[in-house]
């Protein structure tokens, strides 16, 4: 396992990756229990072990960039700075959330931040991106917009149209494969034929990228530099990080499709732990006790956020008929 | 008052939109090649010439990409006005259309819009089961679209530039055999549709439909080309004696069920005409609310006519009886006296 | 005789009949994994222990793919049963569904068969917009499929044993709160509609409705989950002295319209019960026929019961309200007295 | 402009080929004039200046081998072995015609010789072509399966999702792209970023091949390797076929988004021409009154046809309820 995490970031930064990725892991791990627990009743996607996919991502957006998510979204919204709070006040049901409960888990978002609510229809995304690409250049606004897709998803009609149309009018789009080895049971080399989904860039001639995706570090260097393509008018990137999914596929998956071995190699070189490691050993820029006080600072943030979807009102049956069309109010 | 036909009339209304908001544009596919065709039926023809190929935007052939993009660029302030060459190809596009673009505002908690257009020709001109269908029901039944059905000339101009203003998504139907395209473009068997349209800018509400022919005796709802297979089985039927009242929504969704419901409380009967298969077709729609909203005023079964539910056959002699003709309209219409 | 679920049902139907024909098989995502799922519902869960990943075969996810695989296989020899894992995905595969496997047999002028099964899983279910909707309406419009919609464990295994010895595309909505489905991939607020189901080989016929309830009163129709609904309705209003016959087609095409047609003219009042928006829905159908083709029976309007026009919303309390309940069905019935 | 034709052709073998060829060209002249004429009701796509590909892939197949045409599909039915009589009476609109004047010019096929009812989608026949392989594969017929399309239906996202199903399961399938430069007006430099269709095979792990599609030979050579590989298990190859039409894209097209240079500097190479010089002149093998003689024959054939048609019976208006389903007889 090679650590590609450059030598010249700050304890700062760094301390703040850490922080967003912590974030995500508690969030969802709160998301697993209180489903459990029943009081989440919506079917979950959990985003635990790719954290620094979103995370690293992000990093390398302006605020007014777009992020298009997907069945899996809660990273990356929470990543592009969706609130803890509406994200589990939409997983509650609760009229505070961020999709005024209409959406649920699946389509978290908020476009005042940049994240577009997210699509659980499997690479229907990716097109969607490309067209808000084909808008941020034609109002010359600079705008970047990154769509994440699976390795799985990587198979989808709509993801190919997608990236031969960013790449013949040279939009500014990354699209960004995470490859956690599964699409829900499926490993990947069942599904796909080559070695790398990055390899099929060159069906559209677009640079094609391949990342350690538990590396936060390497992922927003990777993304830097598309970004820069982006914005300089030299078109989309495709951006393969290399991850793996620590939790079930959805809601109460015993991952009898994968061996424990296979999870436990994982586990060992997670985000979080990789992260930890080369701020405590390897650069020494931090001490346990520092990660404890960013522990201690994400649970607050998340007792906030639960006590919030608690408190907040259920809708009234009937809201159901509003927002069909923009003038229902 | 100048006189078109509907290519040129939407030709129009796209221009004089494009000229008055920068945000919008359009795409599809040989809609903007210089030397090409504008579009299968020559709507865009020349607007390249005004516009440039960055608003004129030809795409690849790739129906989910085209409807995707579009989706994209009018949740992030533009205003497209995207076409598929012929409405069958709707279906390669439909995960966009049905699950996303009719769906985005509705999931968000009404935080986003998607104020796109999508042109679609329908209708069956002699080019087999997949070049032919007509889909109005398949987008009917879809909460988040609405869905457009122009005509005339004045109708197609008025209704397309309101749904380029409006902030959903709209689905214009438009009929090849209306078009009135010209040249290497122009269909056999096509109507005149031409009509009179105002220079400059109107608008034709969304949501209100029209009388085309006052009568009392009965009415007749017809939509699109059949429209006009309507107003020639009234004609037939004041012949003897039957003043029949057809009836042209224009817009299919929102429907404007008052203008129906009043005429049938008036005639109190009602023969619905369209060229979409019958079984589930749009037409049932009109009958099932006519059925529960004006029941006791009818003095008769409500009759439908439409195509058999048969794709659409190629050969002449079988696309004929495929397609609602007069004769048929006028049939339905004595069955029910 | 033994019970089961109708996931069990299924699975029993498809075990006997790839026993019986070696052309049968089955494709789709996550369906035969080992360790997996055996589909998103557990249908086909162990059947590659017994039949192997050749004839339980796992797919990319690539919804025009599996169903163009399903036609090129079923026009050359083979029986493929394929799946989505939710019916939402249709709209993917729908260019597939709608122009290819449905009109292949009429554009070759009845020279070629397409003898596929395609099976989804529709209703509303806690996972918001892109996974709850239930689609028969935009299938049942399609000529050239037949579509199917059992409620119970034997019409499930009946009516799935005659659609894949059948030689025309047939399309299989089966409902997830009525699946049964057990372990990690049950339902929050399922129905346990288990059933008994005989060993060993028998069909249902495609196209035979079933009287669920006899009444003499009102006619109610109903469709997967809504059967339930309509007997639950049923129930109460027998306690009100009002006796409702409740009706369930199982087949939606081709329809068994006599069985619906002899109720009607025996209650003279008609109430549809659907999970569909109402607005163009499957029960528009089944209202505008009874207007044409029992008009003079019917003492009252026909009332339709069914989802409003939005796209499924999230919430639970939303999601009550959204899906028709015994209370709605009851006070529908209740106003036409 | 390089020859590609073989030497070890047989004289035989080299006139039968002109003549398959000959007899497509012929037949879509024909077409145009009648349908100038009035005489056929149908919309056509003709296949002038592309023969060489539909002669030279069906020359490599078995009559039980399955071949997938397109919107342009009359020379791959040809090509095929479907007769001129039952094209020419489907065009007529005539109830002998091939699919019984149900399906029309965009249909034509006869599954009697392998040529699948053609699909006029674009892009709509890759993944059907993929099911017939998986069949043959199932069924261990040792059938392969020809799916056609241009470089225009290249970008659909029903050839990647094909494409990718194909070589993941190692099927026994050619995907032909004849790229002939255009998508009806669209030129390919404008739809796709990379200088081969061919390239995208790269994304799949299938090779891919390109052909100098108006050399009967070559595109014949490449395809038996192919059609090796598939019928071996080797799995489906890429075939680009670059080729040029002659024509308009559909009736009554004046193709004033080309130039004549171009169109004249491929008329110059198109198959025809290509094939009889290297019959007369480099090989010898023929003089110009063995084409003659075949034009004669071929001649003969067309007005067989046309009689045929011409003479056959319109179907009646109510056939147009026969065949909805399989039982519908
Ligand atoms: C079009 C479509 N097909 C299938 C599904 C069901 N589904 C949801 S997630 C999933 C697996 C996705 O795998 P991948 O793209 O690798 O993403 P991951 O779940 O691994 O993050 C599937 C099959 C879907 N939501 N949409
Ligand atoms: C899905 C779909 N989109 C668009 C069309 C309309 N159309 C028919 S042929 C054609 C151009 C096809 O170009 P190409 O694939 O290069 O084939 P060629 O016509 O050059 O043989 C188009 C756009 C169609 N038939 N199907
Ligand atoms: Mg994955
Ligand atoms: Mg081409």
């Amino acid at each position: 396992m090679t650590v590609a995490t450059r030598e010249n970031e700050s304890r700062t930064d760094l301390l703040n990756l850490y922080r967003e990725m912590l974030l995500i892991r508690r969030f969802e791990e709160r998301c697993n229990a209180l489903f459990l627990q029943g009081k989440i009743p919506s079917t979950l996607h959990l985003y635990i072990g790719q954290e620094a996919v979103a995370v690293g991502v992000c990093a390398a957006l302006r605020p007014d960039d777009y992020v298009l998510g997907t069945h899996r979204p809660h990273g990356h919204a929470l990543a592009k700075g969706v609130t803890p709070h509406s994200i589990m006040a939409e997983l509650y049901g609760k009229v505070t959330g961020c999709c005024k409960a209409k959406g649920g888990s699946m389509h978290v978002g908020d476009m005042s931040v940049g994240m577009f609510p997210a699509i659980a229809i499997v690479g229907a995304n990716a097109p969607i991106a490309t067209g808000a690409a084909l808008s941020a250049k034609m109002r010359g606004s600079g705008q970047v917009v990154v769509a994440f897709f699976g390795e799985g998803g990587s198979n989808e009609g709509a993801v190919h149209e997608a990236m031969n149309m960013a790449a013949i009018w040279r939009l500014p789009v990354l699209f960004v494969c995470e490859n956690n080895l599964y699409g829900a049971s499926t490993p990947v080399n069942q599904i796909v034929a080559v070695e790398n989904v990055a390899d099929r860039a060159v069906a559209y001639g677009m640079p094609g990228v391949i990342v350690e995706g538990n590396d936060v570090v390497a992922v927003r260097e990777a993304t830097r530099t598309a970004v820069e393509r982006a914005r300089a008018g030299e078109g989309p990137t495709l951006i393969e990080c290399k991850t793996y999914r620590l939790c079930g596929h959805s809601r109460s998956d015993a991952c009898n499709y994968r061996t424990r071995e296979e999870e436990a190699e994982w586990r060992d070189k997670e985000p979080l732990t990789w992260l930890a490691r080369v701020l405590i050993e390897e650069r020494q820029l931090a001490t346990p006790s520092d990660l404890e006080r960013i522990e201690a600072e994400v649970e607050a943030v998340m007792l906030e956020a639960i006590a919030f979807a608690e408190e907040s009102p259920e809708p009234k049956p009937e809201d159901a008929l509003l927002h069909v069309f923009w003038e229902d109010k | 008052m100048p006189v078109m036909t509907i290519a040129e009339a939407l030709r129009e209304g796209i221009r004089e939109e494009m000229r008055r908001d920068p945000t919008v544009f359009c795409l599809g596919e040989d809609i903007g090649i210089p030397g090409g065709f504008g579009g299968a039926f020559t709507v865009t023809l020349g607007l390249s010439d005004e516009f440039g190929h960055d608003r004129i935007l030809d795409t690849p052939i790739s129906e989910i990409g085209i409807a995707g993009v579009a989706i994209g660029a009018a949740m992030t302030g533009m205003r497209p006005i995207a076409d598929v060459q012929y409405g069958d190809f709707l279906f390669c596009m439909m995960d966009q259309l049905a699950n996303q673009a009719a769906k985005m505002t509705y999931m968000s908690g009404g935080t986003v819009k998607v104020p796109l257009v999508m042109r679609a020709p329908v209708g069956s001109t002699r080019r087999g089961s997949q070049h032919a269908q007509s889909l109005e029901a398949f987008f009917t039944h879809i909460p988040g679209l609405k869905v457009l059905a122009p005509s005339t000339a004045y109708d197609a101009k008025g209704l397309l530039k309101s749904a380029i203003r409006d902030e959903n998504p709209v689905l214009i139907f438009e009929h090849k055999l209306l078009y009135g395209s010209k040249g290497g473009r122009s269909e056999k068997g096509a109507l005149t549709a031409v009509g009179e349209v105002p220079d400059g800018d109107y608008v034709v509400p969304i949501g209100k439909g029209i009388v085309r022919r006052a009568g009392k005796d009965v009415t007749i709802v017809g939509k699109l080309l059949t429209v006009y297979r309507a107003l020639g089985a009234a004609d037939e039927l004041a012949q003897e004696g039957i003043e029949a009242e057809v009836i042209d929504p224009r817009t299919l969704i929102p429907l404007d069920k008052e203008i129906i419901l009043e005429s049938v409380r008036k005639t109190g009967r009602l023969v619905v005409v369209e060229e979409d298969n019958i079984t589930h077709g749009w037409g049932a729609e009109i009958a099932a609310m006519v059925a529960e909203e004006a029941f006791f005023y009818l003095d008769a079964p409500i009759k439908r006519v439409a195509a058999p539910d048969t794709p659409p056959p190629f050969a002449p002699p079988m696309e004929e009886f495929y397609v609602p003709s007069v004769a048929r309209v006028v049939a339905a219409v004595k069955s029910l006296f």
